[in-house]
């Protein structure tokens, strides 16, 4: 058998060739936001796109976040495919009447009649040193709101792959792109194909414990793992991918098989994803736990500027490490 | 009335449709408020009582294929488009034969035959998703206008300004309908407005506007006639401001506080429904006959449609999560 | 001893003698939003207001959420005490960049040298029928958000007394008041004072199970404890009062007397601020637990309409009894 | 150079005084991006090369009392209006002797000694800010104008429209500053506005505006003080559009690919110091031991702040959350 030609790319780059594809494969699909076209995207994404397509379809917006959003949204109902690229998950908050009170709600609230199926991607995380207002990690607090999707690639083939399940979805899906996956690069198959969503994967298999984690944590999890490795205890990272809706069996599967857990998650710790999973775990895996859940969080404070203390406000490898051995009680 | 009436597409049966349109809202909005009042129908109740000469010389000049955003005070433009009376009324009654399955309820009537995208409740929500409906049409190239109605207060609203500038900047086909009644809620247009000439903002964005007495349904009729034209012609957005007055009370909740009752009374005498009548009368349009046949017609719809609601049936609360998404096909 | 009289008032009014009395102390004090003057508050609330203090001071402002939310900043930031009222948490949505971005961010970003000490009032919950654009409960939601502090008065006392707590906060507090509390009676001091919000109230004791909850749901859950007393089980119920930060000591140590515990909250469920105390719970409790905690929140769904779809959406009394016995394996 | 620097107040102290502090931006600013390739600042640094003539031209006119918002593009305002460049660069090198304790960084510069209210990244942001710092001003009396500047694509954000109209609709005293240096990022103003000419955004709101050749010092002080009398005598707001142009990339992470390099070129040669600095030497203003005792200073202060910044101290990391609340007191 022949096996398929595959490229090391990177994760930007990943990002740009499935938007490329999609526009090519469906004309009713295009890319709006602020800076997309003549400047090829903040972080470089989009960069090419207005050559090959032209200006409607790379489709340049004023900074009118929730107008160009609330754009999407009508486009999407009239039959489009759009994709609306939100910077900075922070600028997103004033798009956030329109994703909440109109994309979200729509389907329901109009009997069925009417929906949004609208792909609104953005970067999200700290690491850059860009400080309070562009740094924060909100898509685990988006993963709150029924009605939409949330989609959180760390690999570069979900990179590349989680667009075209994206936009066949009727419904809205907003992707997460974490600011420090870009630079990061992959293999994915030449021919490759449009990635399932509904499934978490296991990325590391191990029996003593299970690292829940997603995005640009994974790396970090992974690293931890296998320090932990190291000490002689085998972890199991999961990568969520998809943080609504939650793939209960597989995190629940993971539990079965190592009784304890630690979450790790980037957003803000009161009120995270980590604790939605950790309630999750109580509610339907409570007698097989042999320890307290662990959870490695951001501080609660705006993500400051300087290097040293926003290295100390996102979750880091040897806070893992530390809370997976406390877990374990080998602290 | 305006010279406009003279005009020759200006038939007697048109003028009827027009008259009986405006009592049809009329009647069946008074219908509803009794109807609130006995608790058969529940939550945020906007009446239109005054404002209906806007949504009826507005909407039938648009075409079937045309689209129309609207708020939560919207039973006035749902009727006039064509959504039944019924299902807007059974939807009221929150049956799952209402026209949004009883999920909406008064502020969120939808219709997908009739292209009638809501009802929405966000003040100043349904402009963007105006601007992108005619953002689809624009890209595809269709002949297709979207007639986006909305109140004096969204203009405050800052999704205003971003719409309108995409629309002008991107030349979208929209039409703006501002029904300008003077007050949002208990706030007058001086206090939300420091230009309060509303129809002055869309210079501002190279928009061309017209301002028309919004209590005269053949001013609103022509100066539709208009700017739909321009819109379809020039692919570029027009703002019509209809300047008009909410004769009742903002919600059901509301005491009125913020203005006076001669204010409310003096307008009562500009309103459209009589005024439209009287210059019909006047010029011996309309007759009695016309009158009597109108009401009954109009009296039988709101009978039927009360009896259908009351008979509707109440979606199983096993559904209740049912099309929060889509649901898988096949 | 003189017992101080007391008077029986609506919430509604108890927020407004609370709203009164501070402009009265303070003439740094000012209440802004749609609709507070002229119409008197879309809830009532202000009503009387614009003829005691002038259009000034009570001051209607135009439909321009995230304008006014920023105005309050900047007058915070000026040295007045601002009481912005957003009419309801969906609109809320326009003024979260204000709200995110800057005014929970501020004093941490500009290093101590300017607070924001704003009091931002919204009424939140459903009940009334208003459907999906205007009855969520976002206050668990806003309880993430470092920099800010959350406060869900459910007693007319706390109604009366909270306020001015929050007026004397150096930063920014959020209000939330549930929509169907106005009305609600209840019995104050007539020389009320500031209450303290720094702890959660036992709304009732108990030895069995902990019901953890605020707002609008502690009556339900209170009246669920009656009806689980007629069955012998003996519920102890938590009013938490403050969403953040929250009083993990009183949580805690009604667990250790209980053993068992569950979290009522009108947010949706996933994420929801259950989902907090269920993990602190967690964290800091585990080995005192019996049981795995149960929670009963709002269904997934965007509120609809109908009456009987928005009761069976958010919790209601037999949810709560049934979930208690469930813990307690009394299913 | 403008008519108005024949006004008596512009004696050769002042204009040698508005010179000095135009390079001395522009030579911090060339210290912060050759850090910025040394790694010693990091994060988002966005320079000011070619606008200088707008924070210098419009801050000295300004009086102690008064306040200003600016944007992330704001450390000539913050030097302009007296910020020590040494608490400046230090918060560039995220240190605790920052203005901000190395918490914001270049977007996020703070200083309440001069009213300097930021350092703020979110586009248009700080526009709701200022309204409500002249809301309190206004409310209690004081006569105080806040100066609000902000970059000519925050003028499509529904914030901007919401502020202009508060402004106006409550008579609040505020200095609208655009710097429209034509480019937000890489969208040129024609593909933001519809309407490009940004100074009559402000007639929708009934402001009174006026533009200004911002690459001209001379010129934006005139039209400063012309306005800043307007503000404060009327105590209404006024808008100043300042026409300028960004010389450099937007900030370090730009390969500017929407523009040409011959119009940045063609910017080149009206750039604010070299034009002002020719006029003064054609009028015998400036003497060239004026010129080498500027750039000596300059230096010297710019040499003096690095070695402060580089001495400066981390801000310990249990200190990490300090200050996300008050600290109570006593
Ligand atoms: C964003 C938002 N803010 C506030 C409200 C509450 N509200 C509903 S209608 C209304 C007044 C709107 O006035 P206007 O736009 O003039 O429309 P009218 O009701 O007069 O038709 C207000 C304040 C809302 N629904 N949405
Ligand atoms: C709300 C928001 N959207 C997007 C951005 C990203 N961004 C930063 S600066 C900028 C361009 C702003 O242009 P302009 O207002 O003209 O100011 P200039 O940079 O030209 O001084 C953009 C899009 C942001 N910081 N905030
Ligand atoms: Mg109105
Ligand atoms: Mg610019």
């Amino acid at each position: 058998m022949i096996q398929p030609a595959t490229t090391e790319i990177t994760y930007r780059d990943a990002m740009r060739e499935a938007i490329r594809d999609a526009m090519r494969r469906d004309d009713r699909v295009f890319l709006m936001g602020e800076d997309v076209g003549h400047y090829g995207g903040c972080y470089g994404v989009s960069k090419g796109l207005l050559a090959e397509f032209g200006a409607e379809r790379i489709r340049d917006t004023p900074l009118s976040e929730s107008g160009f959003t609330g754009a999407g949204i009508g486009a999407a109902m009239a039959g489009m495919r759009p994709i609306v690229e939100l910077m900075t998950v922070n600028f997103s908050l004033l798009a956030l009447d329109q994703i909440l009170n109109t994309a979200a709600t729509l389907r329901h609230m109009s009997g069925n009649q009417f929906g949004v199926p609208l792909v609104i991607r953005m970067a999200t995380g700290a690491g850059r040193q860009l400080a309070a207002q562009h740094s924060h990690s909100l898509e685990g607090w988006y993963a709150h709101i029924p009605g939409i999707k949330v989609l959180a690639p760390a690999t570069v083939e979900d990179a590349r792959g989680m667009l075209w399940t994206a936009l066949q979805d009727p419904d809205p899906v907003l992707i997460f792109e974490n600011v420090m996956l870009y630079n990061m690069t992959g293999t994915v198959a030449a021919d490759a194909v449009p990635v399932d969503i509904a499934r978490a994967a296991v990325r590391r298999a191990g029996r003593d414990i299970s690292l829940i984690t997603y995005g640009g944590s994974l790396w970090k999890t992974l690293e931890a793992a296998a320090v932990l490795a190291g000490e002689n205890i085998h972890a199991e990272v999961i990568d969520l991918r998809s943080l609504r809706p939650l793939d209960d069996a597989t995190i629940m599967a993971s539990i079965a098989r190592t009784r304890r857990a630690v979450i790790v998650d980037e957003g803000w710790r009161s009120g995270s994803l980590s604790a939605e999973i950790g309630m999750r775990i109580v509610e339907q895996a409570f007698w097989e736990l042999d320890a307290p859940i662990g959870r490695v969080c951001s501080a609660e404070v705006p993500i400051p500027y300087a290097r040293h203390l926003e290295n100390a406000a996102i979750p880091q490898v040897p806070g893992i490490v530390a809370t997976a051995k406390a877990v374990l009680g080998r602290a | 009335m305006t010279a406009s009436a003279e005009k020759p597409h200006l038939s007697r049966e048109h003028l009827l449709a027009l008259l009986r349109q405006m009592i049809r809202i009329r009647r069946f909005e008074d219908k509803c408020a009794e109807l609130y009042t006995r608790e058969e129908i529940r939550g945020f109740l906007h009446l239109y009582d005054g404002e209906e000469a806007v949504a009826v010389g507005v909407i039938p000049v648009l075409e079937q294929r045309d689209r129309i955003v609207a708020t939560y005070r919207e039973h006035g433009h749902a009727l006039v488009r064509g959504v039944p009376m019924k299902a807007v009324l059974a939807e009221m009654y929150g049956k799952q034969d209402g026209c949004s399955r009883g999920r909406g309820g008064s502020m969120h009537l939808f219709d997908r035959a009739t292209n009638f995208y809501g009802g929405n409740a966000i003040v100043g929500g349904g402009l963007p998703m105006a601007i992108g409906l005619a953002l689809a049409d624009r890209m595809r190239g269709d002949d297709i206008v979207t007639a986006c109605f909305f109140g004096e207060g969204a203009v405050a609203e800052g999704e205003f300004h971003e719409s309108m500038n995409l629309a002008a900047l991107w030349g979208l086909p929209v039409l703006f309908v501002c029904e300008n009644n003077r007050y949002a809620m208990g706030t007058a247009l001086a206090l939300s407005e420091s230009e309060t000439d509303i129809q002055r903002k869309a210079a501002c964005y190279q928009i061309a506007s017209e301002a028309v007495d919004g209590m005269d349904v053949i001013a609103v009729e022509a100066a539709t006639r208009r700017a739909v034209h321009v819109v379809r012609e020039t692919r570029k957005p027009h703002f019509l401001e209809c300047r008009t007055y909410r004769l009742r009370a903002h919600s059901m909740f509301d005491a009125q506080l913020y203005r006076d009752k001669a204010e409310v009374e003096a307008w009562r005498h500009k309103e459209p429904i009589v005024r439209f009548q009287g210059w019909l009368e006047a010029n011996h349009l309309v007759h009695p006959d016309d009158l009597a046949c109108i009401e009954s017609e109009v009296a039988a719809e709101i009978a039927e449609a009360v009896s259908f609601s009351e008979a509707g049936t109440w979606e199983p609360v096993e559904q209740l999560t049912r099309f929060t998404h889509a649901e898988a096909e096949g």
